[in-house]
């Protein structure tokens, strides 16, 4: 049931074996990613109904929580490489890679798939390390696909600050392994890294051993989550990666990581207590806030602005998550889709823009609404959904979390989040307001500028239907989950949140 | 209900409807809806004695099992909603008119549609969380509609700082609401209203005023103000009418709710300082808002300040209710809550009429700038004639609607001198000062806007030839006309829809002014009766004309040029302008103007052939030169030094994440 | 066979072994060529091997030995030979240029090993040979990182993430004895995978920076 | 046959006017026309054909009227000789302020619709004046109104003889600069002068002629006598209860006095560069402000 996962590595392989056809790749690219979220799409009925899947040794598991994020990795792997066809074409087109490096990117893109859809897959915490790790190796050279100074140089500082973070990872797992190596697994061998069996035996775990564990492990898979003050490879590889991979580092590689950070929290926070793995997790959440929203307010470049405010709804994530309980815990689950659906769309939208405009700068363009209403339209409708104005989706789990603010009475917190969320609605409201609005007009820049970014300018902006179908079915989206809230979905959040509330943590 | 089925129906086809030239049709529906709405909202109002009386609407909408939306209609929201439709009313037989031809009317007619529906959302929320929902949508949608024009930048700066604002306000909003809930446990406004009953001062005020800054943000009131006349001028008029008329109405409405029904629950009590900062608030904004709509030269932009003012108004009335109920003298907070509701009614009036008007002077000289129009009552007599009235009315003058809130206004703040402390009677006297002034200043400012925009000669070529505007917009400025007058005429009609309302005190209001005879306030303190003042004018010029039919033989009238002191040519440009008009002013009201002058003369020959003088004239806006810039400067400031922390150095990076690590171990160890 | 455990035991080989892979860092970290980095990298990864070693002997685990023989074939022989040609490829200067001078940086090397020391000496309880071996398999890491701080070249920050690897391990096989074999593979696999694909990029940096010095790659801020 | 007290209003206004000038005449050493003279004149008007501007629009023609009505209708809410009639009932002083206000509105409007400089000058002015004549007309009521309970004059001409604590003094002081600034005459106004850089009524009604110059000039001395018998009844109301006879005497007299104060102010004073007027009328809203303040904290 579980080995669905291997279709877009076999996709990987074709893609890479398609010497002669640009398209043939393509082909392969979309058939996988159709194939595994159909499969997805039945393992989450699955799950939303409760069952648990696992595979032989225990090492894959799938529970109501991976089976969600699953579902959000397979959905928008679908968007990414329908969006991939459009945007790559236009690249070829622009000459910025040649046909072969087009093969390697779509290589690339489905063998990141795979490891993103491993990861919440891994039983075995060390696999999920493997896993977290393989991802970082495969993003890493599509950030750095354009061979340009800047794409470099963001891969470069990606892949070392990651690594070095998940080193750490990898450490606490270690340790985490250790704490469990005492207690008798359920399988017979001694100290086992299944995430099942330590979950099982938390209670027995000794408290003072994971907790220095959880340390490590949040240092870890924080910086590839992208919390602040950890977050520094994130505006860059964002910003210089290929726009669609764009899209799914944000969208759902933070969310991965994150995914990390939780199930360790799971544990820990069974064995001693909610107390500590909150405070850390609430520190890391206002401390990307805050700094995601006043960086926002100076960010010259569209790309940029979105990665930081990335790094403020993964702040926003990691609070709700710190905040717990009932609206804590829902927020956080509810979130990380929302926010997986608004962001991508935005990143799509900004490529577009990027197709007609001269670099990547803010002031590249004016009057895009004018060149591709739809396109213009949609793109409101991201910003207004990622300021968390309502009636879009966003609004909905920040008011969930403001509403475990007040139960909490952190209003210390809330007023600094609100007025952080007034800074960020300012800064894309500019943003994107001023490229979208005012005459049609390409602003010329320095040439400097214009090579620095993303190559020469077409004249008519680059779509291709299948493309626009998907962001509007994206936009409508957001707009749909503002007013409901599907029941599978729900079902699913609130039995993940069996898994952290079920043991009388949190 | 049948209502919203219209304006549903009105959005769908104006996206579907493939001719564009039909689309300004299309705006009768929302007409039709609008007009049913009134229709049951004013029936709701009336059945609220009898009993049995079913609320206007009341449904649920589930969003997850665990978040629910639920909007109720009841009196206050009846009365908004009643106030909000009969605007929309007027506004979209208007528009009918006004769009046939604009750039993209498509988009405008969806939102115009939307805005509409999401201000009725608002006024009949019955929790926070569809209060918010629909708080938002209108914020968003109307947002939309300022920068509809997309290719202007005023309108987009005007849009960005509307919007900014806007969403900080509904910031201060979520607090008070969240403050209630940590405090209730309910998003419900009945649960918050019971809840907090029997809680400590010190919540209740935080919450109040949270909840006051947050709607006063919407509302305009000074110094909150400045982004309402960047962005209502910007509109296109139907919709400013709207924005000025109905929407700011829904901060009024959110104070109302907050500090009436959710604070002022079964035996609340309420702190006095409250109504002495709504009082104050109310003060500052009516003046200082008319001060400022005396020295605009553009049209639109003087009518969004004199909103400021009016709003003021309706605070000055609040104020005194919540100062009145604060020290149990229900009678007279009902006054005052009564002044303070019959303004609101009245200045969705003369307010829509006179923006809708502005929209008939743009769409026939196609300029907002008062210097340039001149002489328009002879070439659009209609628009003039309602014009006309819309001015007297918001100068509060009898026999127009205007008057009668004001009188009101000015009884209950007399009436302050019976709260027992001696600061209270100062506040609202003084109060009652600022009122005063307002009126003279407003009636100044009309003066100007009427006088320099439809009377004299044209200024320029496009005021020589603007045309009367078509029939729907005439029709439309006419019917709030007319109702202007009735109001005024008659304030029993709406006092009795006033009454029903469940505040202490209101009830008296509905006997005070029964048909045909005086309104009499507060057990005859006072009273005037309108339609007496009215009917008196009327048989005294029955007289004159009788008299004059009798004994005045026929006398001769030759017209003839103006007095011009002999020169042959009295040209436009030897009339006063508006900016003469109100020079005085600039010089006596100089501190707080700051005014700046240029005069640039041109010679023929130094020093004494003079080929040309220009004289530049304007005010430093105050606000935001003193308060909004130096804050925008801080936090930009802040922003660029923190940009240091990013400084793309890979050691420092990595130094991050060990300082991070040694920081949770020593909390660990 | 007994005999040796005993030994082992006795002499507290495993320590041993572990503070000689501590000596080898702070070798590293003060180290002024970047030859001699190199060399300081593979004695590590040969201590790090024998400890595995050791370890199988001790505890009789004989997957142990496999691990060590890919350490060996590994971090021996494999990356240290690929970094030479890389070296040789870029025509790095052969000084390693930090940015403290050498007695300082040694200086905070010996601090954070107290840090840890002071850190961890509560709270968890290893018990058995390997009692010590988590705090300096922790200082490794953290000397190494600070070394990769220190330096402005991107080839040292290469090695000092490998030198982190080294302590992971350390502690991977102090604290668990080890793991199932696949894993071990999985991680060391994982590792060398790292350390190719930043030999690629280190490449292209040369190509397009003309230089591998960090200071240059500061174009991405704000 | 108490409602009709508003006739003496409205058919003796112009004699107050003519009784004005002669006093003043007197002041300046001078004989002066004779008290009929207003009645003269405005006969003369009243049978005189009209010139008008071609510029004017309706507005220009409404205006008399609508001045001269309001004027007429805020007669009906002031008590002359008795309190207790019941048409006083359409309107308190508010009403009655707000009734005139209309008509001055309509009289600026008026100024600007020839177009001229003069008429637009004329307005400007009437309108800063009013501006700072009318807020502290109503405090110097308030105070009245507060002391007397109501802000109905008839109530509050009932409530009192004399007036009786020092906040009184204050705001008629300033009630009677409001007067002289309102009725438009020296130091605010030279009502006998044509000199564009110093008349601010005459402006306006520059460009009338004939029987709507008649009915502004008739409606402005209706005007004044109506502010004199407001400030009588806020201030002095002593003997307005009394028998008709009597009051009838008191009423003359008290008109009379307020006459010669008018007289001898216009005489003895210059008239003030328009700038300077702030100074004069900030000055007496400070009192009435004073009024008010003093009165809530001492009382009576």
């Amino acid at each position: 049931m579980l080995f669905f996962v291997v279709v877009p590595l076999a996709a990987a392989f074709v893609c890479l074996a398609a010497k002669k056809s640009p398209r043939m790749s393509e082909y392969a690219t979309l058939a996988g990613s159709v194939i595994a979220a159909g499969w997805v799409l039945r393992l989450a009925a699955g799950a939303a109904g409760g069952t648990v899947y696992f595979s032989r040794g225990y090492t894959l598991y799938c529970d109501s929580l991976s089976a969600y994020i699953l579902l959000i990795i397979s959905l928008l792997s679908v968007a990414a490489s329908v969006y991939s066809v459009e945007y790559m074409r236009g690249e070829l087109k622009a000459g910025t890679v040649n046909a072969d490096g087009l093969r390697y990117y779509y290589f690339l893109l489905n063998l990141f798939v795979f490891t993103m859809m491993l990861v919440p897959l891994a039983n075995n915490l060390a696999v999920l390390w493997m896993a977290v790790e393989a991802t970082t190796l495969s993003s890493a050279l599509l950030v750095g696909l354009y061979r340009k100074k800047q794409s470099i140089e963001a891969a470069w500082k990606y892949i070392m600050l990651c690594t070095i973070g998940i080193t750490f990872a990898l450490l606490g797992t270690f340790i985490m392994y250790y704490a469990g190596a005492g207690v008798v697994g359920a399988h017979g061998e001694a100290g086992s890294l299944n995430w099942t069996d330590l979950m099982r035996s938390a209670r027995l775990l000794n408290p003072a051993t994971l907790r220095l564990a959880f340390i490590f492990v949040v240092v870890g898979y924080g910086t590839k989550a992208g919390l602040a003050p950890v977050h520094n490879w994130l505006p860059d590889a964002h910003s210089e990666a290929p726009t669609p991979v764009s899209a799914l580092l944000s969208g759902i590689l933070l969310n991965c990581a994150f995914y990390g950070v939780m199930r360790f929290a799971a544990i820990v926070g069974v064995s001693c207590g909610p107390a500590f793995v909150q405070d850390i997790m609430m520190a890391f959440g206002v401390a990307s806030v805050v700094i995601a929203s006043l960086f926002m307010l100076i960010q010259l470049s569209a790309k940029r602005l979105l990665a930081y405010s990335s790094i403020e709804h993964m702040g926003i994530i990691s609070l709700s998550f710190g905040l717990g309980g009932i609206y804590g815990l829902y927020a956080a689950l509810l979130h990380i889709l929302n926010h997986a659906i608004g962001k991508p769309l935005m990143f799509f939208v900004t490529g577009r823009i990027h197709s007609v405009s001269h670099g990547a700068r803010l002031d590249g363009i004016r009057g895009f609404l004018k060149m591709s209403p739809l396109t213009g339209v949609l793109g409101f409708a991201g910003i207004a959904a990622l300021a968390g104005v309502p009636p879009f989706n966003i609004f909905l789990s920040e008011f969930l979390m403001l509403k475990g603010l007040a139960a909490g009475a952190h209003w210390y917190i809330m007023a600094v989040f609100l007025i952080a969320s007034g800074l960020v609605f300012f800064s894309l409201l500019r943003g994107f307001g001023g490229m979208l609005l005012g005459k049609k007009a390409k602003n010329p820049l320095p040439g400097a500028e214009a090579e620095l970014h993303h190559g020469p300018s077409h004249e008519a902006v680059r779509t291709w239907w299948p493309a626009s179908v998907m962001m509007a079915i994206m936009g409508a989206g957001l707009l749909f989950l503002g007013l409901n809230i599907p029941g599978g979905i729900d079902h699913l959040i609130t039995r993940s949140m069996g898994i952290f509330m079920g043991r009388g943590s949190f | 209900m049948i209502s919203l089925a219209f304006f549903i129906c009105g959005a769908v086809f104006f996206a579907i409807t493939p001719k564009k030239g039909l689309l300004h049709y299309l705006y009768l529906l929302y007409a039709a809806g609008a007009g049913l709405a009134a229709f049951s909202f004013a029936r709701a109002l009336y059945d609220l004695g009898s009993p049995g009386a079913a609320p206007t609407l009341a449904f649920a909408l589930h969003i997850s099992p665990a978040l629910a939306v639920s909007f109720r209609g009841g009196p206050l929201q009846d009365f908004f909603g009643l106030l909000l439709s009969v605007a929309a009313f007027a506004a979209s037989v208007y528009s009918s008119g006004y769009m046939k031809d604009n750039a993209a009317p498509r988009f405008q007619g969806i939102f115009y549609g939307l805005f509409i529906l999401s201000m009725g959302a608002v006024f009949l929320s019955g929790d926070a969380l569809s209060f918010l929902i629909s708080w938002e949508a209108m914020s968003l949608v109307s947002y939309f509609l300022v920068i509809s024009d997309t290719e202007s930048e005023a309108a987009q700066n005007a849009g960005l700082t509307y919007a900014t604002m806007t969403h900080i306000g509904t910031a201060f909003i979520i607090g008070a609401f969240m403050l209630a809930f940590a405090a209730t446990g309910s998003l419900d406004f009945a649960g918050m209203a019971a809840g907090l009953a029997g809680k400590s001062m010190a919540l209740k005020s935080a919450i109040f005023i949270l909840s006051f800054i947050g709607f006063g943000m919407k509302a305009g009131i000074v110094p909150l103000h400045i982004w309402l006349p960047k962005a209502h001028p910007a509109a296109p008029s139907n919709v400013s009418a709207l924005m000025s008329g109905v929407m700011i109405k829904a901060g009024v409405y959110g104070v109302m709710l907050m500090s009436l029904y959710v604070l002022g629950g079964p035996g609340a009590h309420y702190a006095t300082w409250w109504g002495i900062v709504v009082l104050a608030t109310g003060a500052a904004s009516s003046v200082l808002g008319v001060l400022y709509a005396l020295m605009e030269k553009d049209l639109k932009r003087l009518l969004a300040y004199s909103s400021v003012e009016n709003v003021g108004i309706i605070f000055l009335g609040t104020g005194a209710a919540l100062v009145f109920y604060s020290f149990g003298q229900t009678a007279l907070a009902g006054l005052a809550l009564a002044a303070a509701l019959y303004h609101a009614m009245n200045h969705a009036m003369f307010k829509g009429l006179l923006f809708l008007g502005s929209g008939s002077v743009m769409h026939g000289v196609h300029s907002k700038n008062l210097e340039e129009m001149g002489g328009l009552l002879k070439r659009m007599p209609y628009t003039g004639l309602f014009f006309l009235m819309g001015s007297v009315s918001i100068c509060a003058l009898p026999p127009f609607n205007g008057f009668v809130s004001e009188w009101l206004t000015f009884q209950s703040l007399i009436l302050g001198s019976v709260t027992p402390p001696a600061y209270s009677k100062v506040v609202t006297l003084l109060g009652g000062a600022a009122l005063a002034l307002t009126g003279a200043l407003a009636a100044a400012a009309f003066v100007k806007a009427f006088g320099v925009a439809f009377l004299g000669m044209p200024r320029g070529p496009k005021a020589r030839e603007a045309r009367e505007a078509g029939f729907p917009m005439t029709a439309s400025l006419g019917f709030l006309a007319a109702m202007c007058l009735i109001l005024g005429v008659e304030p029993g009609l709406l006092l009795r829809l006033i009454s029903a309302m469940p505040f202490a005190g209101l009830a008296q209001m509905g006997s005070a002014a029964p048909f045909h005879s005086p309104l009499t306030v507060a057990g005859g303190f006072s009273g005037f009766w309108p339609a007496a003042i009215f009917a008196s004018m009327l048989t005294g010029l029955l007289a004159i004309i009788v008299l004059a039919g009798v004994f005045g033989r026929r006398r001769k009238i030759t017209y003839a040029d103006s007095w011009d002191c002999g020169i042959k040519a009295l040209t436009p440009r030897m009339q006063y302008t508006a900016t003469a008009f109100t020079k005085p002013l600039r010089v006596i009201f100089k501190t707080l103007y700051m005014p700046r002058k240029e005069v640039r003369i041109s010679f023929k020959q130094k020093p004494l052939f003079v080929s040309g003088i220009t004289y530049r004239s304007d005010i430093t806006p105050f606000m935001e030169n003193y308060l909004y810039k130096p804050l925008t400067a801080f936090v930009g400031k802040v922003a660029l030094k923190i940009r240091h922390l990013q400084s793309g150095s890979l050691p420092l990076y990595l130094g991050y994440i060990m300082l991070t690590l040694i920081g949770l171990l020593l909390v660990w160890a | 066979m007994p005999l040796i455990k005993k030994w082992i035991e006795i002499f507290g080989v495993i320590d041993f072994i572990s503070i000689g892979m501590l000596l080898s860092v702070v070798a590293m970290s003060s180290a002024k060529r970047i030859e001699s980095c190199l060399k300081a990298y593979v004695i590590n990864s040969w201590l790090l091997a024998l400890l595995m070693a050791a370890f199988a002997v001790y505890l009789s685990i004989p997957h142990l030995y496999i691990a060590a023989f890919f350490t060996i074939a590994g971090k021996c022989i494999l990356i240290p030979y690929f970094l030479r040609k890389v070296i040789r490829e870029l025509k790095v200067t052969r000084e390693v240029e930090p940015y403290l001078s050498m007695p300082v940086s040694l200086i905070i090397s010996f601090a954070l090993v107290v840090l840890v020391y002071s850190f961890l000496a509560e709270g968890i309880f290893v018990a058995g040979v390997a009692r010590n071996v988590l705090k300096i398999s922790v200082s490794i890491i953290l000397i190494s990182l600070f070394t990769m701080m220190n330096r402005k070249k991107a080839v040292t920050q290469v090695m000092g993430l490998l030198f982190m690897e080294n302590g992971l391990f350390l502690a991977g096989f102090s604290l668990t004895y080890g793991m199932p074999t696949i894993i071990e593979l999985g991680v060391l696999f994982d590792m060398m995978m790292g350390v190719m694909i930043l030999g690629v990029f280190l490449t292209q940096i040369k190509k397009s920076f003309v230089s591998v010095d960090l200071d240059q790659l500061t174009s991405l801020k704000g | 046959m108490s409602n009709l007290q508003f006739l003496i209003i409205l058919l003796l206004s112009p004699l107050l006017q003519g009784i004005i000038r002669k006093m003043k005449a007197y002041a300046q050493g001078r004989v002066g026309p004779g008290v009929l003279q207003p009645y003269q004149d405005l006969a003369r008007l009243f049978r005189k054909d009209m010139v008008i501007s071609e510029t004017a629009s309706w507005v220009f023609h409404a205006t008399p009227f609508i001045v001269f009505l309001s004027a007429l209708a805020a007669t009906l809410m002031v008590p002359v000789i008795t309190a207790n009639a019941p048409v006083l009932a359409i309107g308190d002083i508010i009403a009655l302020l707000y009734t005139l206000a209309l008509g001055r509105f309509f009289l600026v409007l008026a100024g600007l619709d020839a177009g001229t400089a003069f008429g637009g000058e004329g307005s400007s002015r009437e309108a800063t004046v009013a501006i700072l004549v009318e807020p502290m007309m109503m405090l110097a009521i308030f105070t009245a109104a507060v002391a007397g309970g109501s802000t109905k004059l008839s109530v509050i001409s009932r409530s009192m003889h004399f007036f009786d604590s020092p906040a009184h003094v204050l705001a008629f002081a300033a009630f009677f600069v409001a007067l002289v600034a309102d009725t438009g005459r020296i130091p605010v106004d030279n009502p006998d002068t044509h000199l564009e850089l110093t008349m601010i009524h005459e402006g306006m009604v520059l460009e009338y002629s004939g029987r709507y110059l008649a009915l502004l000039e008739w409606a402005h001395y209706m005007k004044q006598m109506l502010l004199f018998t407001i400030a009588v009844d806020l201030f002095f109301p002593f003997g307005i209860a009394g028998g008709a006879a009597q009051s009838v005497i008191f009423y003359a007299v008290k008109m009379l006095v307020l006459a010669a104060a008018m007289a001898w102010v216009e005489s003895s004073r210059a008239k003030l560069r328009f700038f300077q007027l702030p100074s004069l009328l900030g000055g007496a809203f400070v009192l009435s402000l004073l009024s008010l303040i003093t009165f809530v904290m001492l009382g009576r």
